[in-house]
């Protein structure tokens, strides 16, 4: 007998435990306002990333396209995959004397893993992560930038 | 001439055009007297045939493309996303563009299959699933063939859909799809029993096999409450033994994404493997359409015995809409129990049928043929 | 690959052999086993890994310890912030540095939060694999929520690179504390829903329980670290036996099961959310003040000697294990990786069970490929 | 139990290891040879109990290889690293303790792939995550021109 009771127990304890979650699900269909999915591309314009978001290393120059970097290359060093290689020049300064200063400051966008050690350690503050994320191109040679502007300059007051 | 043909195709129908929506046969039975007074009797039928073959081919296509639709859109509201949105107002053609994909598809030779059973296993599902439409009530009126086996045929004919399933799963020569197929003929076998025991409790209710009739005893209340709980049972039984028959989730066994990859359909692409996807679905149809005949009155509008304006007032829906309303709930709660369960596993899924349900159903049976017998029912 | 293949065409005649792998939807990754079927009855399995080997061990020969952080990442990368304390913990030990409280709270606040995000992924994916594919969208909803608080201080989603030796890569974001006690606030709410589509489920428990059970003394034996350990009674926890971090000055309990089955494999997890959550509860409201790293040297030499750390991943006990000749770079570093462990033991709990149960049992493992592979 | 006590007791059970006392763990450095009895005694010994055995890491020093096995015991919640050094590098063998710790079938054949360390008595010694064609990376003489780019 008590098997018997068993049996109908299991039964019902096994729909019921069903029914709950089908409570659940279907609560879901009925309240649209629980949705999350974004609208990717159509939401670009209030897309807003958190200040901090690693998108890729960028350069920033200021209205007089000056940066702040001075080619010392500790980035270099730091960087763990050789994503960033600093060619560095000698230009005369307006006094005369032989200083160095940044030709080329290349960062490969294809090999970085977003450890953020270049931009930690810079002695400068020369570095910084912008917000851009949509890094897709159809050309493995596009990756590869050049951070610093044509024409820039170094800031003035930065040894 | 041409306008004499028009005129008198109008002059056949003996009442108002808008009477159609609430008998169909009005317009079937003009368009054969129509057709018939201008030819001989056999080019009427082949004519005939031809149009209701069209029909359900455009049928077919429309509750498929509907049905991936819905699907989509339900799952997507049970999961807090979106859904298809891209392709029209709210994505609505995006299963048509899906189809279009696979129709491009290229169609890709295995090397060790038989290439004959290979073919033709999808044809297969997809004539089985013809064929049982085909015998389906959609409304008043709105009927290819009222044989007077009607349930009994659709059971007879839906199960041979395995034998199609069976067929891809041995000759892709593939190890998964043919567990899978296995799986599935083991699951059809047992499933096929509780989805033929829980019919006929409500056949013993409405003493009668042919689908016109058994929706004509529901007038003056559906059967699921004029069956007690039996018919509560019988319907509940139902549900899960034709959700088990449709290889859908919790009992997509043979297709069981997380273990045989796509079970007996991986090795197929392009609109092979659309047919099988379509069938699938059809099949929900199907099962959700029997449901709805058998159990919630078909095309019936819904009567309180007692309340003459009420059922004045729903006499007013048209039949089809009745139909096709109460199918699409009956689909929605099969895509409720899709999307919320866990799968089970092919023990388990032989246990529920031949420990549980069968019992059951046995016991079911037995009461309302007692029921019936007392006349104790509504 | 050649010794391999000749393995897989040996066996008996009538064998079923099958493929699992390396692409397959539920070997989450490309771990591939070759599963030797008699019916669906699975009669051997022998999982063949590799396909991601990187070397990080090798690699982390050749590169400062700094630098080693972003690679431990790329192991577990559901635990990824955990990976980098333990390197980060190993260094501090050697170099003797003394950590501040402030550090040391952050460091075990990401730590639970990593944890939590890792168990609903778990629970996401193990819903998935037991064919309820609703329970994949709930689980990754709600992680995301932890992914934005991770992104709003770190900067990165999953492979976060937040600890270094020394301390963190920056301090913590104002909103920080906020934004944490809302996700425990909403997730307090949302666990139940959890409970109601899977663990309370008669589809689910009767498909885990009593399946792929694992004996203690087969746990302690095969190694068996974290929820799938302490399912089987194994107390393994580092956090309890040999704190770092924080964790000494927190209340907390060790999921203990005795069962050792599938299912409360499965229900470990679960309560270590609840656990995880009591944890960060008690830590967020009274983070010290102070800064948020110590003055290192630029570059960081270890003195001569081994080093072993323990640290409780999501999945397990991480150790890292650091031979330094004095150098910057290590002489060589091991990782002891739970998942690499732990799959070990799958062989043996997975006999003479079904296909389908080869996937619950396998799923509630929690394994990461990477992990694996390193 | 404290670390001295128990460096107290390896030294009365193995008398011919050498024992150090590391900065958190006590250290047994043992011969070659010793290793599997060594280790059974550690595990066996009711006041040992060494059950649970952590990691094997696998070292290439320049003259022969090096082994440490790290050990935990599960009731005592004590810890010792047992540290072996193969007789040379061209063909290092050594004792398998997989009939201790079934954990050790995965962790040595790892060693033999990345190390070519051989261990006898290893049920099913193959390579784990590289095929043949490789050489064992983790050797410090390991050249791979294609894979490894140093600046």
């Amino acid at each position: 007998m008590s098997s018997i009771i068993q049996y109908f127990r299991e039964i019902f304890q096994g729909i019921w435990s069903l029914l709950k979650g089908m409570r659940v699900t279907s609560g879901y269909f009925f309240s649209p306002g629980k949705i999350v999915t974004q609208k990717y591309p159509n939401n670009r314009k209030d897309l807003v990333m958190f200040e901090r978001f690693k998108g890729e290393v960028i350069m920033p120059h200021n209205e007089n396209n000056e940066h702040k970097c001075t080619g010392c290359g500790i980035c270099e060093i730091n960087c763990p995959n050789g994503t960033i290689e600093v060619i560095s020049k000698t230009i005369v300064t307006e006094d005369g004397k032989k200083k160095r200063a940044i030709d080329k400051h290349i960062y490969r966008l294809g090999m970085c893993t977003f450890c953020a050690l270049c931009v930690k350690t810079c002695p400068s503050n020369a570095l910084a992560f912008s917000q851009e994320f949509e890094h897709a191109v159809f050309n493995r040679s596009l990756l590869i930038k050049i951070s610093n502007k044509p024409g820039s300059q170094l800031m003035k007051g930065i040894e | 001439m041409r306008i004499d043909l028009i005129t008198s195709l109008f002059s056949a129908f003996s009442e108002p055009w808008w009477k159609i929506f609430y008998d169909f046969s009005i317009l079937t039975r003009g368009v054969d007297e129509w057709l018939r007074n201008l030819m001989t009797p056999f080019w009427t039928v082949v004519i005939e045939m031809v149009i209701i073959g069209v029909v359900f081919l455009l049928l077919y296509a429309v509750i498929g493309l509907f049905l991936v639709y819905a699907e989509r859109k339900v799952c997507a509201f049970l999961q807090n996303r979106l859904g298809p949105n891209r392709i029209g107002p709210y994505g609505i053609f995006q299963t048509i563009a899906d189809l279009v994909k696979l129709l491009f598809k290229e169609l890709i030779a295995i090397k060790n299959a038989d290439r004959f059973l290979f073919n033709l296993a999808p044809y297969i599902v997809i004539i089985v699933n013809f064929m049982v439409i085909s015998a389906l009530p959609f409304g008043k009126g709105l009927h290819a063939i009222d044989f007077n086996i009607g349930i009994f045929y659709i059971l007879a004919v839906s199960s041979m859909g395995i034998i199609g399933v069976l067929l891809a799963g041995w000759s892709s020569n593939n190890k998964y799809s043919l567990i899978g197929a296995m799986r599935s003929g083991a699951q059809i076998v047992s499933y096929e029993l509780s989805i033929a025991l829980s019919l006929i409790t409500i056949v013993i209710l409405a003493g009668t096999m042919q689908l016109s009739e058994i929706i004509e005893a529901q007038r003056s209340g559906w059967f699921i409450f004029k069956g007690h709980f039996s018919a509560l049972i019988a319907f509940v039984i139902y549900l899960i033994a034709g959700t088990a028959e449709t290889n859908r989730g919790p009992f997509d066994m043979a297709e069981a994404e997380s273990e045989l990859t796509a079970g007996y359909h991986t090795e197929y692409s392009g609109i092979k493997f659309a047919f099988f996807y379509l069938a699938e679905y059809i099949n929900m149809f199907v099962v959700a359409a029997i449901a709805s005949t058998m159990f919630l009155g078909g095309w019936m509008p819904f009567h309180v015995a007692g309340w003459e304006g009420f059922n004045n007032v729903m006499d007013y829906i048209p039949p089809f809409v009745w139909f096709f309303g109460k199918t699409f709930m009956v689909i929605w709660i099969i895509m409720l129990f899709k999307w919320t369960f866990p799968r089970l596993r092919i023990d388990q899924l032989l246990t529920l049928e031949w420990k549980y349900l069968l019992p059951i159903n046995l016991v079911n049976v037995l009461i309302m043929a007692f029921l019936v017998l007392k006349g104790w029912h509504f | 690959m050649e010794e391999n293949i000749k393995e897989i065409v040996v066996g008996e005649q009538e064998d079923y052999v099958i493929n699992m792998g390396p692409q397959h939807p539920s070997t989450h990754g490309v771990l591939r086993l070759v599963v030797t079927l008699k019916g669906e009855i699975v009669k051997n399995v022998e999982p063949h890994i590799g396909y991601i080997h990187r070397g990080i061990e090798k690699m982390c020969e050749s590169i400062t310890y700094p630098q080693i952080i972003h690679l431990t990442d790329r192991m577990d990368y559901l635990s990824a912030s955990i990976n980098n304390e333990s390197v980060c913990l190993a260094v501090e030990k050697a170099l003797e540095v003394d950590i501040p409280d402030r550090i040391k709270v952050i460091r075990t606040i990401f730590s639970e939060l990593t944890r939590i995000q890792s168990h609903q992924l778990f629970w996401a994916s193990y819903g998935m694999d037991m064919g309820g594919q609703t329970c994949f969208f709930y689980g990754l909803r709600d992680r995301e929520r932890i992914l934005d608080i991770f992104e709003e201080t770190t900067g990165g989603r999953m492979l976060i690179s937040y600890n270094c030796p020394g301390g963190l890569m920056y301090d913590i974001h104002p909103n920080f504390q906020k934004r944490v006690k809302d996700f425990i606030k909403y997730f307090r709410k949302v666990l139940p829903e959890y409970d109601a589509i899977l663990t309370g489920n008669v589809i689910f428990t009767s498909r885990t329980k009593g399946i792929g059970h694992l004996s203690l003394e087969d746990a302690i034996s095969y190694g068996v670290t974290g929820p799938s350990g302490r399912a089987s009674g194994f107390s393994c926890d580092v956090r309890k036996h040999e704190p770092y971090s924080a964790y000494d000055r927190v209340k907390f309990n060790e999921v203990l099961y005795t069962e050792g089955d599938t299912f409360h494999r499965y229900l470990a997890r679960i309560e270590e959310m609840r656990e995880s959550m009591n944890i960060i509860e008690q830590l967020i409201d009274n983070i010290p003040e102070g800064p948020y790293a110590v003055k290192m040297k630029p570059i960081i030499k270890l003195p001569e000697g081994e080093y072993f750390q323990r640290v409780e991943t999501s999945r397990g006990e991480l150790d890292t294990f650091v031979i330094s000749d004095g150098n910057k770079n290590p002489y060589r570093i091991k990782f002891r990786t739970p998942c690499f462990v732990n799959l070990g033991v799958l062989n043996h709990i997975t006999r003479d069970f079904k296909i389908a149960d080869l996937i619950a049992i396998a799923g509630s493992l929690d394994l990461v490929i990477p992990d694996i592979d390193r | 139990m404290d670390k001295e006590k128990l460096a107290e007791i390896v030294k009365s059970l193995i008398p011919g290891a050498e024992i150090k006392q590391g900065k958190n763990y006590v250290e047994v450095s043992v011969g070659n040879a010793d290793l599997f009895s060594a280790a059974m005694i550690l595990r066996d010994n009711p006041e040992t109990l060494f059950d649970f055995l952590i990691s094997i890491s696998g070292t290439d020093y320049a003259s022969d290889m090096g082994l440490v096995y790290h050990l935990e015991s599960t009731k005592f919640r004590h810890m010792i690293v047992l540290k072996t050094r193969t007789s040379g590098r061209d063909n290092p063998v050594i004792d398998s303790v997989c009939g201790l710790w079934k954990s050790a079938e995965f962790l040595e054949r790892e060693i033999y792939d990345l190390l070519g360390i051989k261990f006898n008595n290893h049920p099913d010694l193959r390579r784990l995550f590289l095929d043949s064609s490789w050489g064992f990376p983790l050797r410090k003489d390991y050249v791979d021109d294609i894979n490894i780019v140093s600046k």
